[in-house]
């Protein structure tokens, strides 16, 4: 589709969200009490903000939810039955507000749900999912999208990306159909664009991936490995916090008779994720969790599925309680 | 809530109370059917988590009970126990779950007339207290939590 | 800290240690854990009051081990968990050197286990000043204002288990949260599967808790986790008058008992 | 079927063999006829098999896929699933999805000689392309089965092992582990390699399969190549610990590979360019 650009006035944006939250879920983002930057669903207009660089958590789990069933069971010896999940009670969801790194992991994730077999819980909540994104006016220390080959105003992944202007207006790129049929829901509110600037946050670029990805395929064995990760005491922090990071486990829970099977996050730095029952660990100490980790990001993905597995928002960086910076980590890599 | 039966959960050791309880029976002295009894080995093997395994599962009210001091068929499971219920019930204290809900005893092999005394006390405060909807609720709205999408 | 560059560099000059587990800036100036094994390097070690994490996690930690004999700069919480450590077999006191950092930040010359017990028991070993006061104001509560506070903090909760693992008293190869048979604690991260993950973690630190807020410091989601250990490491110290950590011989609370233990609540 | 790949299929159990005191093989039958009539697998293929509130875990498909309408499997109890397998009865519902993974190339090899090699709880991954080529057997020229277990009881499949026996037209040889043997008991005794290595089959125009604990893949390959094996003409199935079986867990990655997708059957030219993750 042929993108667009329009204007929509700093009060026209307040019309927008509650004309959206009348009728729909609206996932959007907002300071909590204790100053973490969490989403939620239809908070008020005046709560939403905007002047957010991360927020604790990425925005995958609308899409990969931190738990999903897979289905209901009746565990009844030879009587046991099973009760499929009803897709069609997946709600549609606009997601407002989430910046441009967060907004191209949906299709990162698409490339590992949907390489191969298709999964249908990714795939029909992507598809009801409507994405309106804030291009990035703020920025820290921790972020590096320009890295990995985004900006803080990417349009990868959003169906309308909003830009704040210097007079506080903001700017929308209507992308697809999905962002085009918003429009036109509220056509009256988007008007013909002014040559007002847009205020885009810089981030500087710290490594090129490519780089990184070609020395990673000879660094298997490096001893930078080890001694980069001493400090890692293997939480899964990282790998729940990021925004691209899809691996789950899949669990079973009964009550009496009845119970569901379901799936739920998975990080790659526990040890146990490998464990054979035989009590072999294939990834036996943390070091080669870590190197597995940013292995799989920056080396088997872009080879496997033509995709790279970060979006440089730097969660795991700022969210790790050792300060393992994997952005600083990247930069040594692509240097050994 | 004049309907409202409490369902209450007993978690005994094997050589007292479920002896005592058993001694209340033989007696035939009556007392409020609304207890479930679990035998266990030992007090000290009863896991505080099993607790809060009944609470989830529906439970309204619990008696946890065992020899008494210096009677322990294995000569110290209730001590331990012991100091693994103040530190329970404080903690249960600090997070506000109710702890007027569970009720500590000692009842020996002999006190069938004990037993008896601490179900119907049990049964009449939970009954005061009415179901333990608090508990219900949580659980319940964690598995709506996870329907919901994220 | 001049001297603690000075006698790191000399602990691993003389090869009395093969590693020196310290705090160093990073490139962001974030403060984080170095290991230094090169004497030349001992001038990265710092020490201010950012110096917050507790490193005693890393001395059971295997590739660190791998090393060899270890020092280790040590504050109070630091010296607490390795008595706590030799006290539960899972350090030799002949392993570690450790670097004592008093409360004012200045090097402290510990030549052994007796003398940082002397050292020990000589501090305040309650909980820290600045999370009494979130205390007291929770103790204030009442149960259902309690009861919606930790629902809603524990709502948070994502199970990445950074709580456990920032824990040096969490050294189990398999926590009682991996055993599945039965599977004991539900995995999914939802509140009610989050709130007994919860108090079993504070239960089994029960009497074992050294109060040095890491748990909480390593949350992701910002839960303060440690609130819950901390307030049993009070009420520990209410009905048994010890605190975890002044000794290597000491027995956990809740693995020992005396007979006359005092309680009010079992009829 | 629907769209839900997660969904298992409904098998009943028809049969339980006990092999050994702690390892099982169930015979599975689909519930639903139009599932049976549907279903195809290769040998080599993989599994998910489910005991509904246990949890799932990964067997390859134990039977071949020349026998129609069954599918077998065989696991040793280990852990929470395999448990509550093996406490299932005749009749009793087990859920099972696939089949996952690559296959044996059987007929690359046609032609050819066959050496199987196994040891203790690795012969049922093996034992379905075992039958497979026993059931095709005038497209193969010699069929030689080694396999070895730590004692006498703990060799599974006896009844088949007796029936390979007699056939003229296979060479099976069984041993176990010295101290391992019964008074009666007629086969070698020895570990794997030194049997292997006494046998001296030639390389020759002949695949080697092999598959065993990791102990006895180490100290077995020496030999083949001694032998004369090529590392093209030996093949193994890797295991790597599973959950979803159709690679987007993330679990069983070893390098840029799944096990799960691109195995679980690898030649050994293969295995020497992965990273050592399994």
């Amino acid at each position: 589709m042929e993108t667009t650009r329009k204007l929509i006035r700093k009060q026209s944006v307040e019309k927008l969200y509650n004309a959206l939250t009348s009728n729909r879920q609206v996932y959007a983002p907002v300071v909590a009490a204790d100053k973490q930057i969490e989403y939620r669903y239809n908070p008020g207009f005046a709560e939403v903000t905007f002047g957010h660089i991360r927020s604790t958590l990425s925005v995958k789990n609308v899409v990969f939810p931190k738990v999903e069933n897979l289905f209901f069971y009746t565990n009844a010896r030879s009587e046991s039955t099973i009760t499929d999940i009803d897709m069609s009670r997946i709600p549609e969801v606009v997601l407002w507000g989430a910046h441009p790194c967060d907004n191209a992991a949906f299709d990162t994730l698409r490339s590992i749900f949907c390489w191969d077999i298709k999964d249908e819980f990714f795939s029909k909540r992507l598809e009801k999912l409507a994405v309106i994104g804030l291009s990035c006016h703020l920025s820290d220390e921790y972020c590096f999208c320009t890295s990995v080959g985004l900006s803080p105003d990417s349009k990868k992944g959003s169906d309308i990306l909003l830009s704040l202007l210097k007079n506080g207006d903001y700017h929308a790129d209507i992308l697809t159909e999905k962002g085009n049929e918003i429009v036109k829901s509220a056509a009256d509110l988007f008007e013909t664009v002014s040559d007002e600037k847009e205020v885009i946050t810089e981030v500087k670029q710290k490594f090129s991936h490519e780089q990184v990805t070609s020395k990673l395929s000879a660094a298997f064995e490096h001893p930078f490995w080890v001694e980069n990760s001493l400090r890692c005491i293997g939480c899964g922090a990282c790998a729940y916090v990021c925004p691209t990071c899809a691996c789950f486990d899949i669990q079973d829970e009964t009550r009496g008779k009845n119970g569901k099977r379901y799936r739920s996050w998975d990080s790659c730095g526990f040890g146990l994720f490998t464990l054979h029952t035989s009590g072999h660990n294939p990834r036996e100490v943390q070091s080669q969790r870590w190197r597995q980790r940013i292995m799989h990001k920056f080396s088997y993905m872009p080879e496997r599925n033509e995709s790279l597995g970060c979006v440089g928002c730097g969660r795991c960086s700022s969210g790790c309680p050792v300060d393992m910076n994997i952005a600083e980590q990247l930069e040594a890599l692509q240097n050994i | 809530m004049s309907d409202f039966e409490p369902k209450v959960v007993a978690f005994v050791c094997n050589w007292c109370t479920y002896a005592g309880a058993d001694l209340t029976g033989t007696s035939r002295i009556k007392y409020a059917s609304n207890v479930k009894i679990i035998r266990f080995p030992c007090t000290g093997r009863i896991d505080f988590m099993l607790l809060l395994k009944a609470f989830a599962n529906g439970a309204d009210g619990i008696i946890v009970s065992g020899c008494h001091p210096n009677d322990c068929h294995y000569t110290s499971g209730n001590f331990h126990a012991k100091r693994r219920w103040i530190m329970f019930k404080e903690l249960m204290d600090f997070m506000g779950i109710d702890m007027n809900r569970i009720t500590f005893s000692w009842v020996s092999a002999a006190e069938g007339a004990k037993w008896a005394d601490v179900v119907n006390a049990t049964v009449t405060r939970i009954r005061e207290l009415g179901p333990y909807v608090s508990y219900k609720e949580m659980v319940d709205k964690s598995v709506e939590e996870e329907v919901k999408n994220g | 800290m001049d001297n603690l560059v000075k006698r790191a560099k000399e602990l691993l000059e003389n090869k009395t240690v093969q590693v020196v587990i310290g705090y160093e800036a990073g490139p962001t100036g974030v403060i984080r854990p170095a290991f230094i094994t090169d004497p030349e390097k001992a001038g990265k070690l710092i020490y201010n009051d950012k110096c917050d994490q507790n490193l005693a996690v890393y001395l059971t930690k295997k590739e660190v081990k791998n090393f060899g004999k270890m020092a280790i700069v040590a504050t109070l919480p630091v010296m607490r968990s390795i008595m706590m450590l030799i006290s539960e077999q899972q350090l030799f006191a002949e392993s570690i050197v450790v670097l004592g950092i008093s409360a004012d930040g200045n090097l402290l010359d510990i030549a052994d286990i007796n003398i940082m017990q002397g050292y020990i028991e000589k501090s305040d070993l309650s909980n820290p000043e600045k999370y009494k006061a979130l205390l007291a104001e929770l103790n204030k509560l009442n149960p259902e204002e309690k009861f919606a506070y930790w629902q809603k903090e524990l709502s948070k909760c994502i199970k990445c288990y950074a709580c456990r693992q920032a824990c040096p008293m969490c050294y189990c190869t398999r926590c009682t949260v991996e055993v599945n048979q039965p599977q004991w604690i539900p995995v999914q991260a939802n509140t009610h599967g989050n709130m007994e993950w919860h108090i079993l973690r504070a239960m089994h630190l029960a009497g074992r808790c050294i109060s040095c807020g890491e748990c909480g410091r390593a949350c992701p989601v910002g839960i303060p986790c440690h609130l819950l250990t901390m307030q049993l490491t009070d009420q520990v110290y209410t009905y048994f008058k010890v605190y975890a950590g002044t000794s290597d011989k000491m027995n956990s609370v809740l693995s020992t008992f005396e007979p006359n233990d005092k309680e009010s609540f079992i009829i | 079927m629907s769209d839900n790949i997660y969904k298992p299929y409904l098998m009943e159990i028809e049969n339980i063999v006990e092999e050994t005191p702690d390892v099982r093989t169930f015979r599975l039958k689909f519930k639903n006829n139009e599932d049976a009539e549907k279903f195809v697998f290769k040998a080599g293929q993989f599994g998910e098999y489910s005991v509904l509130g246990e949890g799932e875990s990964t067997f390859c498909v134990a039977s071949s896929p020349t026998r129609k309408g069954y599918i077998e499997c065989t696991f040793r109890k280990a852990g929470r699933v395999t448990n509550a397998l093996a406490n299932l009865e005749i009749g009793d519902t087990v859920g099972f999805r696939g089949p996952y993974g690559n296959t044996f190339p059987v007929e690359q090899w046609e032609g050819k000689n066959l050496l199987y090699i196994a040891g203790g709880i690795a012969l049922p991954p093996m034992r379905c392309v075992i039958w497979n080529t026993i059931d095709l057997r005038d497209k193969y020229r010699d069929i030689t089965i080694v396999y070895g277990a730590r004692t006498v009881s703990d060799l599974v499949y006896k009844n088949e092992l007796k029936e390979w026996e007699d056939r003229p037209d296979i060479k099976l040889i069984t041993t176990v582990d010295p101290g391992g043997q019964t008074p009666d008991w007629k086969g070698e005794i020895g570990f794997v390699p030194l049997v292997l290595e006494k046998l001296a089959p030639s390389s020759e125009n002949t695949v080697a399969v092999l598959c065993g604990p990791p102990v006895m893949i180490k100290f077995t390959m020496p030999v083949l190549k001694k032998l004369g094996f090529q590392d093209k003409d030996i093949y193994t199935t890797l295991e790597n610990r599973m959950k979803c079986g159709f690679g987007k867990c993330g679990r069983c990655n070893v390098g840029k590979l799944f096990v799960c997708k691109d195995g679980p059957v690898f030649s050994y030219e293969e295995i020497l360019t992965l990273p050592e993750e399994y």
